[in-house]
């Protein structure tokens, strides 16, 4: 299998694996210091994944390599979905129970 | 046949595929921001709930899946450089990592049904196990996908490399909706 | 050989027509006249549920006597839509399923609902308990019936995916797992009383809606587009079946 | 044996079919003098209870749950006679199979709810009442399919376009004046008096015996076209 390919590959898996360990990191963090639910948390959280999501959309699902086009509403996706979040998070706590 | 050329842009597999992903994606996006906004609602609740899962499990299972991930894009490569021998094995080697995914998940179900952790124990374990759940069942259906690409795979009669490319991607995107559930359901604070 | 004459499509139109009127009239009925969708709360308790059937007294009768009498239009419009797999390069089997499979459903899907209302509404001073139970009854067989259109939407699905004729792009074979998908999501709306996954939830009801209106409007344009398509020609008839 | 044989073997159940559901229609306390929807809770319950009424109502739906589907052989030859007419497309035979599946389910399901009330007539008279509404309703009201049926038909009809047509015009006119006949039925639930009332001269007789006519003339109507169809093999081989 060509080499530089293979290599970009490891290279994007050691990368989403060195991320989801750093969330787990965080997680344990959190959950030792009992951290208070906030918008700011929420946002970093989705916005990890949101990050490591596009990694995999454009490495391994080969979108960089794809027409302009998939690569914008893929983004879009991304962004769409990353702003939706945030959205119901703040309506939620709006709208919070009791 | 040799790698495509970087300048050349192509889509990976049938367009149709996309297609899918986008509805789907949304269609998840929709699941989740509910779930966002339910938790908003109630976050003590939640968070109280949440203690019942084990964020290493997640971790786990999320490295299974970024692997699986790795394996069908190589699997991918193989192919399009006429090594069908190495792609097939890389489709074997993704229906393990998906295979070790789905024991993880089923043996964490059972451990946190028999603690009690049901569907309609609260309102965190009911999004808990729609969305893992509705997720499995993407995880299936990707085996069956799997099992298309690896039949393209193994008869030079067949080998279309576009419908190979179509079963990756949609591989792909039960990965990275797993990534954005395990963000939201283990993680989020 | 000179153009198609115009008509020689005209069993396939009578089928599409019958689909865009019946879809149109069926968002009238269930959300206008009987106002039975969105669907109300399944928590309401017994005196609430005779308040419900009172408030909606003539629209439920007579919303539903129209629905009996149109209902039967399914046949015609589910006969096209089978016609659609003859068309592709698939077995017979797929359209014969589509056909029984779909016949089936109009029952659970909207039938027993016309035959639960009416019965409710016809005599407000019943049992509230009873009158609780008709209520269940009419939501749940039309919300809880999955089956028939997850297996429905699966055959589609496989029938144009297998196709070479190019009947139907492939990723409306995807979307009829979309479609499929959404049956399974609807399943807690046994379970569950209020919150997203009970049968008015933001769940169960709401993005499953979504997805299903998209698929119907897809499928009536793609469907259109392959009448359109369609070229019989002015030769002879196909071959008469034995 | 050629193919027309069985299928006028098929064809010759209907006469004896007809007998039985006559039979069980007059067997039912409920056919004979139609039980009014005005009926309280305690009259209902009384109908099941009565030594008199309830082997009766107990033997005639156990006849009709036998037979109440013999009718779909009868639309599966309607079916097969309209592929032999000049269509393009199998979309009508489609539909009228389609309609052979849905009535008679609706109506074994009528019949299920008058089986359940007679099973166990000491019920909560509010139980009893409830089951005989269902019963009523779906029988009653529930005409979709059929007249589906009928309005298929005449279009499968009229759009028959060859020299020797398999059914001829006016059956097309008499399936929609048959149509029509039903359409009142449709509204059993919304009156609880008078001719849409359930045991009205519109829901009730109008449309049994508009049911029942247009059984028997495309009986007759069937027969004929299978016969026509075996002298053309006949001749043909």
């Amino acid at each position: 299998m060509n080499a530089g390919f293979e290599k970009r590959l490891i290279g994007v898996w050691l990368a989403l694996s060195a991320i989801t360990l750093a969330q787990l990191g965080i997680g344990s963090v959190g959950v030792r210091a009992g951290l208070a639910p906030s918008a700011a948390l929420a946002a970093g959280a989705i916005g990890i994944a949101l990050i490591k999501v596009r990694i995999i959309i454009r490495e391994f699902m080969e979108v960089r390599h794809a027409p302009v086009l998939l690569g914008r509403l893929t983004d879009l996706w991304v962004v769409l979905t990353g702003a939706m979040l945030l959205g119901a998070h703040l309506a939620g706590t709006a709208f919070a129970k009791g | 046949m040799n790698g495509r050329p970087e300048v050349v842009r192509f889509v990976p597999g049938q367009p149709d595929m996309w297609a899918f992903v986008l509805f789907e994606g949304f269609v998840f996006t929709a699941y989740f921001g509910v779930y966002v906004f339910s938790r908003a609602r109630s976050p003590d609740l939640f968070l109280e709930s949440q203690a019942h899962l084990d964020l290493r499990i997640g971790f786990f299972n999320t490295l299974a899946l970024l692997a699986s991930s790795w394996s069908v894009a190589r699997c991918v490569q193989a192919a399009r450089e006429g090594s069908y021998r190495a792609a097939t094995t890389n489709a074997f080697l993704t229906m393990l990592f998906g295979f070790v995914f789905l024991v993880s998940k089923l043996r964490e179900w059972v451990v946190e049904i028999e603690q009690g952790f049901t569907f309609t124990a609260d309102e965190f374990s009911s999004f808990y196990y729609f969305l893992t759940g509705i997720h499995f069942l993407h995880l299936l259906i990707g085996f069956v996908a799997l099992a298309v690409a690896v039949y393209q795979l193994r008869s030079p009669a067949r080998r279309s490399q576009e419908i190979v490319e179509t079963c990756a991607t949609y591989w792909h995107t039960i990965d990275f909706l797993w990534v954005l559930i395990f963000a939201l359901l283990y993680v989020m604070r | 050989m000179s153009a198609a004459p115009p008509d020689s499509k005209r069993e396939l139109w009578i089928g599409w027509w019958t689909l865009v009127v019946f879809y149109n009239l069926y968002g009238l009925l269930f959300f206008v006249i009987t106002r039975t969708q969105p669907p109300p709360e399944p928590s309401l308790d017994p005196s609430e549920v005779v308040q419900w059937f009172h408030d909606r007294h003539y629209g439920l009768l007579y919303g539903y006597a129209i629905v009996s009498i149109v209902g039967g239009a399914t046949a015609i419009m589910n006969a096209t839509l089978a016609y659609s797999m003859r068309r592709m390069s698939v077995s017979r089997a797929f359209a014969y399923s589509y056909l029984v499979i779909y016949a089936l459903a109009t029952l659970p899907g909207m039938l027993i609902m016309g035959v639960a209302c009416t019965v409710g509404a016809m005599r407000p001073d019943r049992d509230p308990a009873l009158m609780s139970w008709i209520y269940d009854f009419a939501f749940l067989s039309f919300e809880g019936t999955m089956g028939v259109f997850l297996i429905g939407s699966l055959v589609w699905m496989v029938a144009v995916l297998l196709d070479e004729n190019g009947v139907f792009p492939k990723w409306f074979g995807y979307l009829n797992l979309c479609n499929a998908l959404t049956e399974v999501v609807v399943a807690p709306a046994w379970i569950f009383k209020s919150g997203p996954f009970a049968w008015n939830g933001a769940i169960a009801w709401w993005i499953n809606m979504g997805v299903f209106v998209t698929y119907t409007v897809v499928f009536l344009t793609l469907l259109r587009r392959m009448i359109l398509r369609e070229d019989f020609g002015t030769g002879p008839l196909p071959e008469l079946a034995p | 044996m050629k193919r027309a044989d069985g299928e006028l073997l098929l064809l010759w159940t209907l006469p004896l079919l007809g007998v039985i559901w006559i039979s069980a229609f007059l067997l039912f306390p409920g056919f004979v003098q139609p039980m009014s929807p005005t009926l309280s809770a305690e009259q209902v319950a009384a109908f099941y209870r009565d030594p008199e009424n309830l082997p009766r109502i107990r033997y005639s739906m156990i006849l009709f749950n036998w037979f109440g589907v013999g009718l779909i052989p009868i639309l599966a030859l309607i079916a097969l006679q309209i592929r032999r007419m000049a269509h393009r497309t199998p979309i009508f035979s489609y539909a009228i199979v389609a309609c052979a599946a849905g009535g008679p389910t609706i109506f074994l399901m009528a019949d299920l709810f008058w089986l359940l009330a007679a099973f166990r007539p000491e019920r909560d008279p509010q139980l009893t009442l409830l089951l005989n509404d269902l019963a009523w309703v779906t029988f009653s009201s529930q005409v979709g399919f059929l007249i589906a049926q009928n309005v298929i038909l005449a279009l499968a009809i009229h759009l028959d376009r060859q020299q020797r047509p398999v059914f001829r015009p006016w059956v097309a006119h008499f399936n929609l004046v048959v149509a029509a006949l039903l359409i009142p039925a449709a509204f059993a639930g919304a009156a609880m008096t008078g001719p849409f009332a359930w045991d009205g001269v519109l829901t009730f007789w109008v449309r049994n015996v508009a049911i029942g006519l247009w059984i028997a003339v495309m009986g007759v109507v069937l027969g004929r076209a299978i016969q026509r169809q075996r002298s053309e093999q006949q001749a043909a081989a």
